[in-house]
């Protein structure tokens, strides 16, 4: 193991692979900067069979046609993607921290996003029992903003919804408290939305 | 009587006494009274060096206006209370009180006028710590100790007291 | 000379002569507690690894504390409109008065002292416990709940140590037989009591500290907690007179812990050439350094720690101490 | 019987230990916390709004104001999102300087913690001593990048200035000098009966909890969890260093503090070996355009900050300006658990229990 290993062997090891990624790095860099990517697409994530894994796993306890749609995010790391529908994100939530599978123990992101059409809540979990990370999303209405908070399962997300209901007021049934956090209460308006308005325009 | 330095500061010092005690009987909030008391307290332990009672003066000032002054504010600061209280009494009462008092002020100036002690060589001036602890671990080593015993009767009392508060409070929550 | 003037009928000449003395200790102590603030800060400077004030005054910042002191007077007097008004502005002089009362009990040399009192430790400890009384009602009287947190730490902390305080020196007082400072100083002539009653030097030490407020305990203040504690109100000269009185005390303590324990104005052996005023500032300087050698170094103890640490340890090791002495003198006189 | 009172205490939003405008609403009874509430957002800029109208190269320089302690890595997560967007390898000269400023910026910020918090529990001298560390890091940021604290250092694609002639010397000879000082610090201060005494099994959780509450960096491994983004989801070069994770296994105040200490000597492990492998020249600058435009799409990278996980949330149109930027801020995270520590504690301990969470407030308030 690397631990074993001395020191200054590392060293050079270190040294020596620094220099060989230099030289294909600066390669890669001169000639292709941005080409190089549709040349890997083609090619299946090396990810796909955890997609693929999660999504038989939810289909198996939840039945089919409760995803909205699964893919892996190739600008993001390559990360298997769950698009839950509004009404069964929360299940597909629980399902995915206490399925033994899949075990997502950790809440490392929940946000918003306005994108004109509809809402979207970008949650990104992690299970440390697997060493697997998930991208979970929903897509709302605007016209019905309300979503079943994520509190219960993970206390995690409680701030992260409250910035998320300040922000952009999308409001989540079963928080236990959820206000808004950065603005005030007395604030008017969602500014993270599109069609927000500041008070003064000027500044 | 001649004006000596002793005659002024005991008039200085008695007079500060009896106003501290009848600003503490007449303030409306708890804490000004007891500062009223400090003053009295420390007043006294100056009449009790007059006296050349050295000791008890320091004691006076260490046990009274400086332990108990701030037990007794730590208690109020700690806890609810009202600051100011309207007490309402009748013009009748107020006037056997008054007769009361003088009455008792009577009584007492009689008495203390009338009171005849012959005068004792003394040495109270030398060394007079050292004379109460000899008299006090020699002659009167029994008193001593029993009134120990109740001060710890006393402490206890006050530990069950303060227990069973802390046990009540356990079953609400 | 005191003495005598004590016993003498008043007159204009006693009141001009004592005002006169009195006038003259206070410009003392006024020195002292210049710059003694200064050597703090110089000297906290030093042990930070940085400069310290060095402006005003040249160099040596010789004039920064009467700058500052000069900038307290003439500062605004605020008064909070919801304090109590009465209390808030008597508060400092409680706090105040006591702190210069304990000076006349303290023998500096065998000529320069201004009572010499019978019972002149028990004085001591007796008054420096009515400044206590001042601050909590600082804190009371500010009606601000920080002061209020302050004061009652104050009042808690001061009830904790008086007791060690006074338990330590009986020892000393075993010894000497006697609560008067200067038979306690004639005493260790030959030794001093540093040696004989290292214990009880330790436990004076640390209770001192905690009287002073002073680092590791300067929990009535403790600036991160309760931003300054029960003064926080206060500020211009009101709060330069706690400051004052806090230095004050620092000189006082020092003092004693000078004349307790390490033989007040007596010198070293074959060094008698040197006065005794000379001797007592050495090792009175030495206290105050030791002091703010502490306060450099120490993070602050929690209240509750505090506590504890006055009840269980200090206490009990101050009254085996007395046990211990007493047990020794009567084994040596009984030889 | 007597009762006592409880009383409402509003701690900051000016308060010395609250470290920015923070303000914690506390009910206490005596000195005992019943309930503690924060509330946050008096340094709420909106940046993820100012960014919908920014360039992402002018989106750098706001970066710099979240976690002002360790701007470094704020560069460097935004450079990195939309680097792992477009595909854009930034060349190694570049990548090692960030390195090296980004590690250089860990130990700054751990300084400045450790300085701070021994500053709460009432111990002066610590301060200053962390402080003078910290200018010299500071200095040698200075000369890399021009700004003491907001850098505008990374671009996407690389860095923004070579390093001037002699600055990898300083920072090779700064690493065992920095390891000298590491150790007067644990003479100083770790042995110290008082400083023990407040810190340890304070502010204790457990490794549950800390999951549970989306807790990271110093926070979550105090309890025993080896968690680390540079090892465990390598970026940028850090595969090729041969550094620790420190655990601790307590899960309170005094495992943080180890945590954190240990860390950097971590960081002093990764400049040594980088300033040995650091390539002698090339571009610091990968051919990008002067406009970049990340392709459509969405997302999500983080990073580990001195704080914690640093996320970077960019949804493109294609445009020039991102659509939606977000953050995930560690700090804003890891502070959630404070109500839940502080409940039924000493007045004394809220210090010790917020200052071992280290937070920045430009960071929690985003």
């Amino acid at each position: 193991m690397a631990e074993e290993k001395g020191l200054e062997q590392l060293k050079k090891e270190a040294a020596e692979k620094a220099k060989a990624a230099a030289a294909a790095r600066e390669k890669g860099a001169a000639s292709a900067k941005v080409k190089e990517e549709p040349a890997e697409k083609a090619k299946p994530s090396p990810n796909q069979h955890i997609l693929d894994k999660y999504v038989q796993e939810i289909e198996n306890h939840l039945g089919k046609e409760i995803l909205e749609d699964s893919y892996i995010n190739r600008l993001s790391k390559d990360i298997p993607t769950l698009v839950a529908k509004p009404d069964t994100y929360r299940k597909v939530a629980e399902l995915l921290k206490y399925n033994e599978q899949l075990a997502f123990d950790y809440l490392s992101e929940l946000h918003g996003g306005d994108f004109e059409t509809h809402m979207e809540v970008y949650v990104h979990l992690y299970s440390f029992t697997n060493q697997q990370a998930v991208a979970l999303k929903v897509k709302i209405e605007r016209s019905n903003l309300e979503i079943p908070s994520l509190v219960p399962l993970w206390e995690g997300a409680n701030w992260p919804e409250c910035e998320t209901y300040d922000l952009l007021g999308i409001r989540f049934t079963g928080h236990p408290d959820l206000k808004r956090i950065l603005l005030g209460e007395e604030w008017i308006g969602y500014p993270l939305r599109k069609d927000y308005e500041p008070y003064d325009v000027e500044v | 009587m001649s004006l000596s330095g002793e005659f002024l500061a005991f008039i200085v010092l008695s007079l500060v006494a009896i106003i501290g005690g009848v600003l503490l009987l007449n303030l409306t909030k708890v804490v000004h009274m007891v500062i009223a008391l400090v003053f009295s307290f420390i007043s006294i332990a100056g009449i009790y060096v007059l006296l050349s009672a050295e000791f008890i003066a320091a004691v006076q000032v260490l046990i009274y206006s400086g332990a108990i002054t701030i037990i007794m504010l730590f208690g109020i600061m700690l806890t609810r209370h009202h600051d100011t209280e309207d007490i309402k009494t009748n013009t009748w009462k107020r006037l056997i009180l008054l007769l009361a008092i003088v009455g008792f002020g009577f009584v007492v100036y009689i008495g203390i006028y009338n009171l005849d002690i012959p005068e004792k060589p003394t040495t109270l001036h030398e060394a007079n710590t050292e004379q109460i602890g000899i008299e006090l671990y020699s002659k009167y080593i029994i008193p001593f100790e029993v009134t120990s015993v109740i001060l710890l009767v006393a402490l206890v009392g006050a530990i069950i007291l303060a227990k069973k508060d802390h046990e009540e409070e356990g079953d609400n929550s | 000379m005191i003495q005598e003037l004590l016993q003498s009928s008043p007159g204009l000449l006693n009141l001009g002569i004592f005002s006169l003395l009195a006038v003259l200790l206070l410009f003392v102590v006024l020195g002292f507690v210049t710059y003694g603030i200064l050597s703090e800060r110089k000297v906290m400077g030093f042990m930070q690894m940085r400069i310290g004030p060095n402006q005003v005054g040249g160099r040596w910042a010789l004039l920064q504390t009467v700058a500052d002191v000069l900038k307290l007077l003439i500062k605004e007097d605020t008064i909070p409109k919801v304090a109590d008004r009465p209390l808030y502005i008597i508060a400092p002089v409680i706090a105040f008065a006591p702190a210069f009362m304990v000076l006349a009990a303290l023998p500096f040399t065998d000529k320069f002292q201004f009572a010499d009192m019978g019972i002149g430790l028990l004085y001591y400890i007796a008054v420096s416990g009515i400044t206590t009384v001042g601050i909590v009602t600082a804190g009371w009287a500010s009606n601000n709940k920080y002061a209020l947190l302050g004061g009652m730490r104050a009042a808690a902390q001061m009830i904790s140590y008086e007791i060690p305080l006074v338990m330590s020196v009986v020892g000393i007082v075993l010894l000497t037989g006697s609560l008067n400072l200067n038979e306690i100083v004639e005493a260790q002539k030959n030794i001093w009591y540093i040696v004989l009653q290292p214990v009880a030097f330790i436990v004076f030490l640390i209770a001192s500290v905690a009287e002073l407020n002073r680092v590791p305990f300067d929990l009535p203040e403790a600036e991160s907690e309760l931003v300054a504690g029960y003064h926080v109100e206060y500020s211009g000269f009101r709060w330069a007179m706690f400051m004052l009185s806090e230095y004050v005390y620092m000189f006082a303590m020092a003092s004693l812990t000078t004349i307790l324990f390490l033989g007040g104005w007596h010198p070293l052996p074959f060094l008698g050439f040197i006065p005794a005023a000379v001797w007592f500032a050495l090792k009175f300087s030495l206290v105050i350094y030791l002091l703010i050698w502490i306060r450099v170094t120490f993070p602050r103890l929690r209240a509750d720690q505090l506590m504890e640490f006055g009840w269980k340890v200090l206490l009990p090791v101050a009254l085996a101490n007395i046990f211990v002495t007493a047990l020794l003198k009567e084994l040596f006189s009984m030889f | 019987m007597i009762r006592t009172e409880e009383m409402l205490l509003n701690v900051g939003p000016q308060h010395p230990s609250t470290h920015g405008v923070f303000r914690l609403v506390i009910k206490i009874d005596g000195e005992i916390i019943k309930e503690a509430t924060p509330v946050i957002g008096y340094l709420h800029r909106g940046t993820e709004k100012l960014a919908e109208d920014l360039q992402y190269t002018q989106i750098i320089p706001y970066t710099d104001r979240m976690d002002y302690l360790a701007a470094m890595t704020n560069n460097y997560v935004l450079c990195h999102a939309v680097e792992t967007m477009a595909g854009i390898i930034a060349p190694d000269r570049a990548e090692y300087l960030r390195v090296i400023a980004m590690e250089l910026g860990r130990i700054a910020s751990h300084l400045v913690w450790w300085g701070t918090y021994l500053l709460d529990i009432g111990a002066t001298s610590p301060f200053l001593y962390a402080f003078r560390e910290r200018e010299m890091i500071i200095n040698m940021l200075n000369e890399l990048s021009g700004a003491r604290l907001t850098f505008n250092y990374m671009r996407v694609g690389g860095v923004k200035w070579d390093a001037p002639e002699g600055w990898i010397q300083k920072v090779h000879d700064f690493v065992p000098y920095m390891r000298e000082q590491l150790e007067g610090y644990h003479q100083l201060v770790t042995g110290n009966e008082i400083f023990m005494s407040r810190v340890k099994g304070i502010g204790s959780y457990t490794k549950e909890d800390a999951i549970n509450y989306s807790l990271s960096g110093a926070n979550l491994r105090c309890t025993g969890v080896k968690w680390d983004l540079r090892k465990n989801e390598p970026y940028s070069i850090y595969d090729r260093f041969d550094f620790d994770i420190p655990v601790r296994q307590d899960g309170d105040a005094w495992a943080r503090y180890h945590c954190r200490l240990e860390e950097i000597e971590e960081s002093l492990k990764i400049l040594e070996q980088a300033v040995e492998q650091f390539p002698q020249d090339g571009p610091i600058l990968a051919k990008v355009p002067k406009i970049i435009k990340p392709p459509k799409g969405e997302s999500f990278v983080r990073i580990e900050s001195p704080r914690g996980e640093i996320g970077c949330y960019i949804a493109s149109n294609g445009k020039k300006e991102p659509y939606r930027l977000k953050f995930r801020r560690p700090s804003f995270y890891n502070l959630q658990i404070l109500p839940k520590l502080l409940k039924g504690e000493n007045m004394a301990n809220l210090i010790t229990i917020l200052g071992a969470i280290d937070i920045v407030l430009g960071e929690v308030d985003g």
